[in-house]
């Protein structure tokens, strides 16, 4: 492998899973269901679009052979040219089994259906993602900033577009720039020496 | 009411034994061996010049880019003194940011860096975080002065001889003077070195 | 009375000329455990309404470690869950692991369940002690706990160097062999973290007082702690067995025998409970082990230098002290994760927060707070 | 020193120069002993934590004391710019002038005191209730949400637990016959009143520790839910007013009340026959210093071991339990007294009848607080049910 190759993100080879798992179960309940199952290291994942999303999550919620009533994990990927992901790790305590819902989005129009009315673990997660990747959920209740303050609203930090550096250096910019110098004061912070006390220190 | 006499001897028990507190400033409890501190280099005795030839490995590993390393050509080298083609030139680790986890001295392919394990590298207080920022005399000064505590490796693990444990620190008794590697200092010879070691700059 | 509009408004009662206050508990209070924040609405003592606000730690732990390499990652996860360091190192070992289709050898296994275990133990001590401190025991309890968790850290500094930041998992195994002395020193913890459950159980279990504060304190039913995504011990106080050591046993976790501790009311004493007990039952796995350990190599034969996983995503999870720790993992072939996400568990039960104290009195609202034992590195990441 | 001791010995001379002695030797060892019992409770709660306490200061941290009231009499004297100023500069005064004068009444030994009152205990009763202005004050003058709140706790719980204080001194003072504490200690000569009237001692503990705001009744100034209450916003010079001053000085002060009312003063064991002449004062000093250290290191190790309680729980405990038990303590005491005239049946009556209120009262809060035991609990864990 060229070191141009080892750069460039590989993707994932999609491996069918068991026949018999959990995917199966969705194609029961959802006939008609465009997805595409794939054998994860742990789990099996489902990758569905975006306006499927709901319904599949309500089916998963509420179908009696699915039963996911634990809502593990709500999360954001960003891959860049394919678009946003919201990825639902679900798990049911009835049946003792886990799937990974996929649900694309595209970064352009960025909004999925909530899934809070079905989960309220979604409603900090979903807040989370909408901090970090701009994905707006529709019909969330309380869709504001949680873990970035409110003038962070126009950088997601977590997409790939918004890369280390420049977040630092804006970072540097609201600190300012002498902030890590010993005996830095803040401007307006009501601690800066009079101009006589400084006249006397030289 | 029967609850809360139980508490009371729970209290009272306590009350009669021995207390657990060590007074640090005036007493240290001795740190292990593999204590991790701050990373310092090491200085080879047997050709009197630092083990680091700049080679930017750690720097390239350092989770969070605290240091700084520039090398140059190693005059003794051309003397013919030393099998080093190359010596660092300077070298300024901010400690300041270091987040001791250990990775430089694990990539370092010379056995060059190490942490430090004695109590100068936990006593660090300053009032100035410029003064965090230690350059190569600082750094190479540990070691210099033989203050570190072997820990040797060999006699510590048991069978496990296949496993890689880390052993630089048995660098620094690798000298004539000081005891060889194999031989740990007792625990006696440990503190006084501990007790005579002056703080940090 | 203060407008501001991130404060919750205040209801107004023209017949009783009554109105509610808004009373601000941190994020510089001493009962919020680090630099939480929540807004309390209060009618007199009884709270009407709660607005948590986190984020106050956000460090962006799951961008940073998208631009490390798979090793240098290890160190964020002591720092974002700083209680129970090396319950949050093996869970995000054991992901890359999974990607990577690395084997740890049977010693490094063992050596990472005994100080996973040891460290459950330490961090359900430093919740002992903080509980007791939040329902105002002058430090008693605090300072038994501490006693305690200090051999702990003793023994955890003896084996990776360092008392909070330990950064000694590695995908693969552990960094180097614990000491020659490990066995005699953890026999020796395990009888003195015993000694330190009795002590703190003598002290609050049956007192009268401790029980009036803390029985039918923040009640969470079973289907409302699953609905909010709880976990670890504040699910299993409900009275749900589920453990995802034995319910999905990872690691080498299945070859041990011990109970599941649980509670029948999910309040605030049955947490304490759990929490206590699984501090014995900890110290049962963690002789278990410590008899079963092997000796033999630490690390894998064939290590690469450096690890360049599958493109290939995995969820791994753990129970940790605090319930449910998630490492969503997804790799793309290069020596960088490409994306890190951090189920935190204490963010999910922090959620239940509101649900549990609504209707309770000011003092309960801390005592709900430090009864969810949230550490908020982790909450805030 | 010397016009100090001739007053001791009751020598006459002029009463003002006589009461102005008394008080300074008061002010003197108020701020000694005040220092002395800071220095024991962080030593006594430091061993209770297997810790050491203060070690620095001094030989075994002996002048820590010393050094905390230079720290806080040079500490800036901070002072919210939304205060209100006369209040909140004049409400450490006023918690701390009524501990003080509380003291006034106390006969330390025989015949000394600074004011022998005819109705000392009433006095002491009446002056010690005004304690809760000064924690009212501060709060609303403080203009902190904590400090209102932490006031108006404090004027919840220091108003309740003021009437169990009066009726367990009122039960005594029933059996003593008077109002005056040197009658009372006399009355003790042969059996403590703590014998007969168990109840009325356990009710003036558990009200002096709510009364002295001490765990665990430190709900007014409990710093994990109000972070200090009244006093958040005190420091320096006046927070050590209040905390050092008022709250150990009312603690040596009740200490000493409760040594003499109830365990006999300089009276119990050895009587006033003054085998030593004119050194009377010195054992009798000894048998009131040991009675009321006792008492304190009871207060601190309770304090030491409990958590704080709820405020609702706490009104409950004073409203339910000790205010009924408090009268009905009263009410058998007058039946007893006026029916029995026999000296040694009175007391065994008045013994019998309080040990049996307390063991009811005992009962009554074990039914209250009654809990689901271990074993239920544990039977209840084995039933759980393992997955949903």
């Amino acid at each position: 492998m060229s070191p141009e190759d080892r750069r460039r993100p590989q993707e994932a080879t999609i491996v069918a899973p068991p026949p018999g798992s959990v995917a199966d179960l969705f194609a029961e309940a959802l006939p008609g269901l465009e997805m595409t199952p794939m054998q994860g290291a742990l789990d099996v994942i489902i990758q569905i679009g975006r306006d499927d999303a709901h319904r599949v999550l309500e089916a998963a919620k509420h179908n009696d052979k699915l039963a996911f009533d634990f809502l593990r994990n709500l999360s954001g990927v960003d891959y860049e040219e394919q678009g946003l992901e919201v990825v639902y790790h679900l798990y049911s305590f009835k049946h003792r089994h886990n799937i990974t819902i996929r649900a694309k989005v595209p970064a352009e129009d960025a909004r999925i259906q909530s899934a809070t009315d079905l989960w309220r673990a979604a409603d900090w997660h979903e807040r989370e993602a909408r901090d970090m990747f701009g994905i707006d959920f529709e019909g969330h209740p309380n869709l504001v900033p949680i873990l970035l303050p409110d003038d962070m609203l126009d950088h997601f930090p977590l997409r790939k577009d918004n890369p280390l550096a420049p977040l630092e250096e804006w970072q540097g910019e609201i600190l300012g720039p002498k902030m890590g110098d010993a005996g830095y004061i803040p401007p307006g912070s009501g601690f800066e020496a009079t101009p006589a006390a400084e006249g006397e220190e030289a | 009411m029967i609850g809360v006499l139980k508490s009371l001897t729970a209290t009272m028990g306590t009350f009669m034994r021995k207390p657990v507190t060590i007074q640090y400033p005036t007493e240290h409890r001795k740190v292990p061996e593999r204590e991790r501190a701050f990373p310092i280099l090491l200085w080879d005795f047997n050709i009197d010049e630092p083990f680091c030839t700049g080679c930017h490995a750690c720097e390239r590993a350092c989770p969070v880019e605290c240091m700084t390393v520039t090398m140059r050509d190693n005059p003794l080298f051309a003397e013919g003194k030393s099998k080093r083609r190359k010596i660092i030139d300077e070298f300024y680790i901010d400690y300041g940011r270091c987040m001791r986890c250990n990775i430089c001295v694990e990539v370092c392919n010379f056995d060059a860096i190490a942490m430090n394990n004695t109590w100068s590298g936990h006593e660090l207080s300053t009032v100035d975080r410029k003064e965090l920022i230690l350059d190569l005399d600082q750094l190479l000064d540990l070691s210099k002065r033989k203050d570190l505590q072997a820990w040797d490796p060999a006699a510590e693990t048991r069978a496990s001889t296949e496993g890689r444990p880390q052993p630089p620190i048995a660098q620094v008794g690798a000298t004539e003077d000081a005891p060889a590697a194999g031989e740990p200092l007792t625990v006696a010879e440990r503190s006084a070195e501990e007790q005579d070691s002056p703080p940090t700059p | 009375m203060t407008n501001d509009p991130d404060l919750p408004a205040m209801t107004y009662d023209p017949e009783l000329e009554t109105i509610d206050l808004n009373i601000n508990i941190g994020p510089q209070h001493p009962a919020t455990h680090g630099v939480f924040r929540m807004v309390l609405v209060v009618d007199g003592e009884r709270v009407e309404d709660l607005v948590p606000h986190i984020g106050y730690m956000h460090r962006g732990a799951e961008k940073l470690s998208e631009h490390m390499d798979y090793r240098q990652a290890i160190g964020y996860q002591d720092r974002t869950e700083y209680l129970a360091q090396f319950n949050a190192e093996l869970c995000y070992v054991q992901a890359v692991e999974k990607l990577a289709g690395l084997v740890p050898p049977e010693r490094a296994e063992y050596i990472r369940v005994i100080l996973a275990e040891l460290n459950r133990i330490s961090s359900h001590f430093m919740f002992l002690g903080a509980f007791g401190t939040d329902l105002g025991v002058f430090g008693t309890s605090f300072t038994y706990a501490f006693r305690e968790r200090e051999n702990l850290l003793d023994l955890f500094e003896e084996v990776s160097g360092d008392r909070l930041m330990y950064a000694y998992f590695r995908p693969g195994g552990v960094a180097w062999d614990v000491p020659h002395n490990f066995v005699e020193r953890v026999k020796w913890v395990c009888d003195q973290a015993l000694i330190g459950a009795k002590d703190l159980d003598t002290l609050l279990t049956d007192n009268e007082i401790f029980i009036a504060r803390t029985l039918n304190i923040g009640k969470l039913s079973i289907e409302d702690a699953i609905d909010f995504g709880a976990s670890g011990p504040v699910l299993r106080a409900c009275g749900l067995k589920f453990d995802l050591r034995r319910d999905e046993p990872y690691s080498i976790y299945d070859r041990f025998d011990f109970d599941i501790p649980v509670g029948s009311n999910g309040d605030s004493y049955d947490r304490y409970l759990v929490r206590l007990e699984e501090i014995r039952q900890s110290v049962r796995i963690v002789r278990q082990a410590i008899d079963q350990m092997p000796d033999g190599p630490i690390l894998p034969e064939k290590l690469p230098r450096a690890l360049r996983p599958a493109a290939g995503e995995v969820y791994m999870r753990c129970e940790n002290p605090r319930g449910e720790y998630g490492i969503y993992l997804i790799s793309r072939g290069s020596t960088q994760p490409y994306r890190l996400r951090i189920r935190s568990s204490s963010f999910c039960n922090l959620a239940a927060l509101k649900h549990m104290t609504v209707g309770h009195y000011v003092a309960d609202a801390v005592t709900i707070l430090g009864s969810i034992d949230i550490v908020l590195c982790e909450v805030d990441r | 020193m010397a016009l100090v001791l001739w007053g001791l010995f009751g020598v006459d001379m002029n009463v003002w120069l006589d009461a102005f002695l008394r008080l300074q030797l008061i002010v003197i060892v108020m701020t000694v002993t005040v220092m002395a019992l800071i220095y024991v409770e962080r030593k006594f709660v430091g061993r209770i934590q297997m810790r050491l306490g203060p070690m620095r200061t001094g030989p075994y941290g002996t002048l820590q004391s010393v050094a905390d009231a230079v720290k806080l009499l040079t500490k800036e004297d901070l002072r919210p710019a939304t205060a209100d100023f006369w209040l909140f500069e004049l409400a450490p005064y006023v918690t701390f002038v009524p501990v003080f004068m509380t003291l006034l009444a106390l006969p330390f030994m025989e015949d000394w005191g600074v004011r022998d009152l005819q109705l000392g205990l009433f006095y002491i009763v009446a002056v010690s209730g005004v304690t809760v202005i000064g924690y009212i004050m501060a709060g609303w003058a403080s203009d902190n949400k904590y400090a209102l709140l932490g006031a108006v706790r404090s004027a919840a719980q220091l108003i309740s637990y003021e009437i169990p204080l009066i009726l367990a001194v009122l039960a005594v003072s029933m059996v003593a016959g008077s109002l005056n504490l040197n009658d009372i200690i006399l009355q003790q000569d042969t059996i403590p009143n703590a014998l007969l009237q168990p109840l009325p001692f356990l009710i003036l503990l558990t009200a002096t520790l709510a009364e002295l705001s001490r765990r665990p009744f430190d709900i007014p100034i409990g710093e994990s839910e109000v972070v200090g209450g009244p006093w958040v916003e005190y420091s320096g010079i006046r927070w050590s007013i209040i905390f050092a001053l008022t709250e150990y000085a009312g603690l040596w002060g009740m200490a000493v009340l409760g040594s003499l009312v109830f365990l006999g003063g300089w009276e119990f064991p050895f009587g006033t026959s003054g085998f030593w002449g004119d050194f009377d004062f010195l054992y009798q000093m000894a048998l009131v210093f040991a009675k009321s250290s006792f008492l304190i290191l009871t207060m601190m190790l309770i304090s030491a071991t409990f958590p704080r309680l709820r405020i609702d729980q706490l009104m409950a405990f004073c409203w339910k339990i000790l205010l009924p038990f408090g009268f009905l303590q009263i009410v058998i005491n007058g039946i007893v007294l006026m029916y029995l005239d026999s000296e040694v049946t009175r007391d065994i009556a008045l013994f019998a009848t309080s040990g049996a209120l307390l063991v009811a009262m005992a009962y009554v809060t074990y039914l209250a607080t009654r809990q689901p035991s271990r074993e239920a609990r544990v039977a209840a864990m084995v039933a759980a049910r393992s997955i949903q």
